[in-house]
């Protein structure tokens, strides 16, 4: 990556990990019902969305991926409203959980809370896209856990046996909820890939310039009809699984460890240290994106709730 | 005027819209090279070609999945499910996405897709190949529900459901795939979903049903009409979600006894919801408990013997409908 | 004696029937480091051991499917599905593996498996972690189907399905979780599935529900009973298949007045298949018409404002009653 | 394999076959109803089923098994029974398909018409030997249609991550009714193993010898607690999907092409030209058997249909 696309990077990691600390906080107050962020996946999930072009390509996130969504051009304060169950989120309309995203102008596909179950819809936005010829690329994100569902064989084989356009990028945190990976599965991800005839690559999902030299890979042998790719990304999972998850299935010293591991914190180093951005750089970027967002935020929280005249709209067309 | 059976009359609908519209696809289990088990898109894979008839993998989460997607994206696949017993794989995809998207979107993704799906009893099948699994479809917020009995109606429906913004599972009885010929009208001849017809007046008894049912029916009303005099108002739902309340409301009022009927197994069937409301919103117009008929609560066998006791008959149908009448 | 609330309840049952039958064993996500995301098993994997106590994948066809096949081997698994809603991938298993499988093999093979499934909506559940799925599986022969309300009950209940010779899906309301507590008996008290309960005595409206019907039956029956002095019969189903029909024909011969209640949407809820049954049985008994009080036929949101407007009320029901009393 | 073996292989493809054409005949004339039969994959189930120890280790069969199920034990006799739908059919009592077999004492689970649904069954059975001890190991027929199925891939799955004791045996021929193999998959079946983290492996389904390594070494690997094997075995399939197929999407060159190629005639040859057996042998073989047979066939039509007094037997324990 160029030192614009770091710089890039870095911009919207921090702006992720702000939305993603506020996101937590609101769930404390017990604003936010129900909170899940990606926190130590922002650099795989920047990097790779970073490699699809908005509008042309087709997005289909998991609930987990603010970062995604942040580098598409979904704004803090739309995360805001959808967290706090407001009317006027464009997403659900507060009708789901935080950061169930839903766009059409950036092409994102309506997220479920359910693990799996858009894997096939990317297929199909893949068969559509070639069908109708808009150049359009499928990018569908999802967790190690997703890879044990039924759904996902089914449509990466689906995806594999007509060459669909389309980019499987496995967020793999080693975590279902509690579920290791050895209880998930007796091989990596991307060993599947050959199963379906499509290659599969394991990278270090926090390394930004190797997820983003996979990822547009496979976006340009997708584009150029080479058919699918699976793209496994191992990423730490910093915090509980939830607002709701105790973690009682990890002990402090393994939570503490992936604090002082943190890939954000290290992207920093490692820019400043090479001279892509200054310490006073980075500290002016947080600082203003903490205050902006902080703004988001409030305009959130003032926003009006639903209204229950609107309980039997867009259920039918 | 095209003289059609119910499967010629299916595959007419699915071609003129493919002709009418480059967005209507097809996808399912042997559909292209085959034409479908039961022909319903023969030649189709020949006119429109492999990019729009696609022969799938025995994968029936990808099926509904794919068309979901796809649909989202611009698309209006129609999915063919072989027997719909084999819809429960992707019960899922039909209850927890299709149903949801729209709703859970406020309105950003549609999802038009029609699930075809024949089903029923007929000789031979056994427990996995003639399944009745229309109720809980119609428990579900967001799906409409679709089940013709004649030729015309396949056609006119089938067209609507292509056309309909929403998804929609469109159940082909099996055993009526043959039986019968009728003029199934043109390419404009589309129908409204959501309306039920009344297939035979009558001011005694009224049988409310639909595809199978249908048939049983009028065979039944021939039998006490012909011996008993009962005239027997027959009401095919053809739409049983949405459910046209009004015209149940219109029969029930006029005849004061109605019968519910269908294939499926009668507890917590399409008979179940039918004659709650007509207890609840119609219980001054009657002048007998409504009463219900459908399969006993077992599965469906391949012997013969089991199978006939097990589905209602003419006999069963025609005998609740005196006892109504007499009531 | 042992005081438990709901979810202790359904461990206590797990733990002793564990301890008593060396062949019980438990499957699911999170079931075992974690102790379930609803702490049904918490402590049961270090006492047991990961043989008998299983983390398993995300895969729900695998769960179902996998504690079949060891059943017919002889274990008698529990599954936990962690939410309801997520059944719906493993539907297939339910209603067309484990229900026909005694029946299809001429009795040789038995399923005898507990499918728990924690149901209902929950404040910010949305629609994946919210819904009340359980119509289908009344609908589908060969399984039972079991909601209980209280703590005592869900003991007893989990303990004889666990028991039970056949598959059964086994609701646990997750609002009633952790409630209210009660002593929940020994490790003898079994209950009968498939009998229903007389929560609260009354002589003028019965309200036969389940699960958390049952509490909300209970406030508006103390709101009209002390507002209007209507009293008010509280029938608990806690088995919704197979249904205690004499208990419900014992209810509305007594009050002639019936209202049906549940969380599930109301269009084809098993509401309508009690309703239809009253309608058509009890006919005779009746001075007014069966009402359903059900869920609204949309989808449960994140928001409260759009799932309080869905889900029946107190207010709701005791208007309800009302009505029925000055019919 | 040994001569004795070879011979036992003759015997019961020989028997396989002799049922299987009184099957069609039956169906010809309209007293059958539904006939799936597998000829031409013959010689491929007796060589996996001759691996397992009946009674001990459990068997889940598809529906176009009979070579496996005559191989383990089931007679002519009861094929017949339930192929008329016959109270007295041992397997289904009629209830089922033709060849839906399930067997208590043969540890036959009981085969549904739906594809891949048993495979987590055979999971679940391996997950019970273990547990209780039995020694038993699970083997799992399908075909390779089956393998698209998500049923499959959570099933091979959950094997793989426990090591369970089971053996996985697709029976590819090619074909799903007249979905061709390219239609459905982008690799070979055997390609998917590595994913779980088992040995796959591809074998001419025609070769006896091969298959029965194969499928002994899968057998023995089972029992010695080293896990799931996936053997994909090659076959042709000789005739029509089932008695309702039109198969007009073969012609009659392919067909005829099927048949000159009959693995049963080419080991008929093998087995004479080797001296295991005479012509005179296999000719007195054939006869006997194609009288026996026929006998079966005959008792079966005699015996008494289901009464409708058992309609809602068995539904509950
Ligand atoms: C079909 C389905 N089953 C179960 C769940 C409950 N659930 C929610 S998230 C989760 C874990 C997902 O793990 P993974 O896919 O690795 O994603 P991660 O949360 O680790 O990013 C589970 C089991 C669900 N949402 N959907
Ligand atoms: C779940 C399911 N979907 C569809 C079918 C309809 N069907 C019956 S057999 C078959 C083809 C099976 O192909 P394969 O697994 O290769 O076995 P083969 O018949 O070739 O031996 C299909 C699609 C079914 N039985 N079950
Ligand atoms: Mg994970
Ligand atoms: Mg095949």
């Amino acid at each position: 990556m160029d030192a614009d696309r770091l710089r890039e990077v870095h911009r919207l990691a921090t702006l992720t990990r702000a939305v993603d600390e506020r996101l937590w906080a609101l769930s404390r107050q017990g604003r936010a019902g129900f909170v899940l962020t990606g926190r130590g996946h922002e650099l795989a999930q920047i990097a790779t969305a970073m490699s699809l072009r908005v509008g042309v390509d087709s997005a289909w996130l998991y609930y987990r991926d603010l970062g995604v969504a942040l580098t598409m051009g979904v704004t803090p304060h739309e995360v805001f409203l959808g967290a706090l169950g407001k009317a006027d989120d464009p997403h659900s309309g507060g009708r789901q959980l935080t950061a169930h995203f839903s766009s059409r102008a950036l092409r994102i596909g309506s997220v479920s809370s359910e693990v799996a179950g858009h894997l096939p819809h990317a297929v199909g936005a893949a068969y559509a896209h070639r069908v109708l010829g808009d150049g359009g690329v499928a990018v569908c994100w999802f967790g190690d856990g997703a890879a044990s569902e039924g759904a996902t064989h089914e449509a990466m084989n689906f995806a594999g046996v007509h060459r669909l356009p389309v980019v499987f990028v496995c967020e793999n945190n080693g975590l279902a909820i509690s579920v290791p990976l050895s209880l998930q599965m007796a091989a990596p991800v991307a060993a599947r890939a050959a199963g379906y005839g499509m290659p599969g690559l394991t990278v270090d999902g926090t390394d930004v310039d190797r997820v983003w030299a996979a990822a547009s890979d496979a976006m340009d042998r997708a584009r150029a009809g080479e058919g699918p790719t699976l793209l496994e990304v191992g990423v730490p999972r910093m915090l509980a699984h939830s607002s709701q998850d105790d973690e009682s299935y990890r002990t402090d010293e393994e939570r503490a460890a992936l604090v002082a591991a943190d890939p954000l914190v290290a992207l920093r180093r490692r820019l400043v240290d090479e001279g892509v951005l200054s310490q006073d750089d980075v500290d002016a970027e947080i600082a203003s994106t903490a205050e902006s967002v902080r703004d988001d935020a409030h305009r959130a929280l003032d926003a009006p709730d639903p209204t229950p005249d609107r309980l039997h709209r867009w259920l039918y067309a | 005027m095209t003289d059609c059976n119910m499967v010629e009359a299916i595959r007419l609908a699915l071609l003129e819209e493919m002709d009418r519209d480059a967005t209507v696809v097809l996808l399912g289990e042997d559909v292209g090279r085959k034409g479908g088990v039961f022909k319903a898109s023969e030649g189709l894979l020949d006119r429109f070609g492999a990019g729009r008839v696609v022969d799938t993998p025995i994968s029936e989460i990808a099926i509904a999945g794919v068309a979901i997607g796809a649909a989202m994206m611009g698309l209006r696949p129609v999915a063919e499910f072989q027997f719909a017993d084999y819809l429960h794989p992707a019960y899922d995809q039909l209850v927890s996405q299709a149903a949801t998207m729209r709703w859970r979107s406020v309105g950003t993704w549609g999802v038009p897709v029609v699930f075809r799906a024949p089903f029923g009893a007929v000789n031979g099948g056994g427990v996995y190949h003639s399944q009745s699994p229309e109720a809980p479809y119609c428990h579900t917020p967001g799906l409409k529900v679709v089940a013709p009995s004649t030729p015309r109606d396949a056609h006119g429906l089938l067209k609507a459901a292509i056309r309909d913004d929403d998804p929609v599972v469109f159940f082909e009885h099996k055993r009526n795939y043959r039986t019968l010929r009728e003029d199934v009208g043109g390419n404009d001849d589309v129908l409204r979903l959501g309306t039920a017809r009344v297939d035979r007046n009558g001011d005694d008894v009224a049988v409310i049903t639909y595809a199978g049912g249908v048939h049983l029916a009028r065979e039944a009303a021939d039998a006490v009409s012909s011996r008993d005099g009962i005239g027997v108002e027959i009401l095919d739902l053809r739409t049983l979600a949405p459910l046209d309340h009004e015209a149940i409301a219109r029969t029930v009022t006029k005849t004061g006894r109605a019968l519910v009927l269908h294939e499926a197994n009668r507890t917590m069937g399409v008979g179940a919801e039918v004659a709650a409301f007509v207890a609840e919103e119609l219980f001054a117009e009657l002048d007998a408990p409504v009463v219900r008929v459908g399969a006993a609560d077992v599965h469906l066998t391949y012997n013969a013997v089991e199978q006939a006791a097990a589905l209602p008959s003419v006999d069963g149908v025609a005998g609740a409908i005196r006892r109504l009448a007499h009531y």
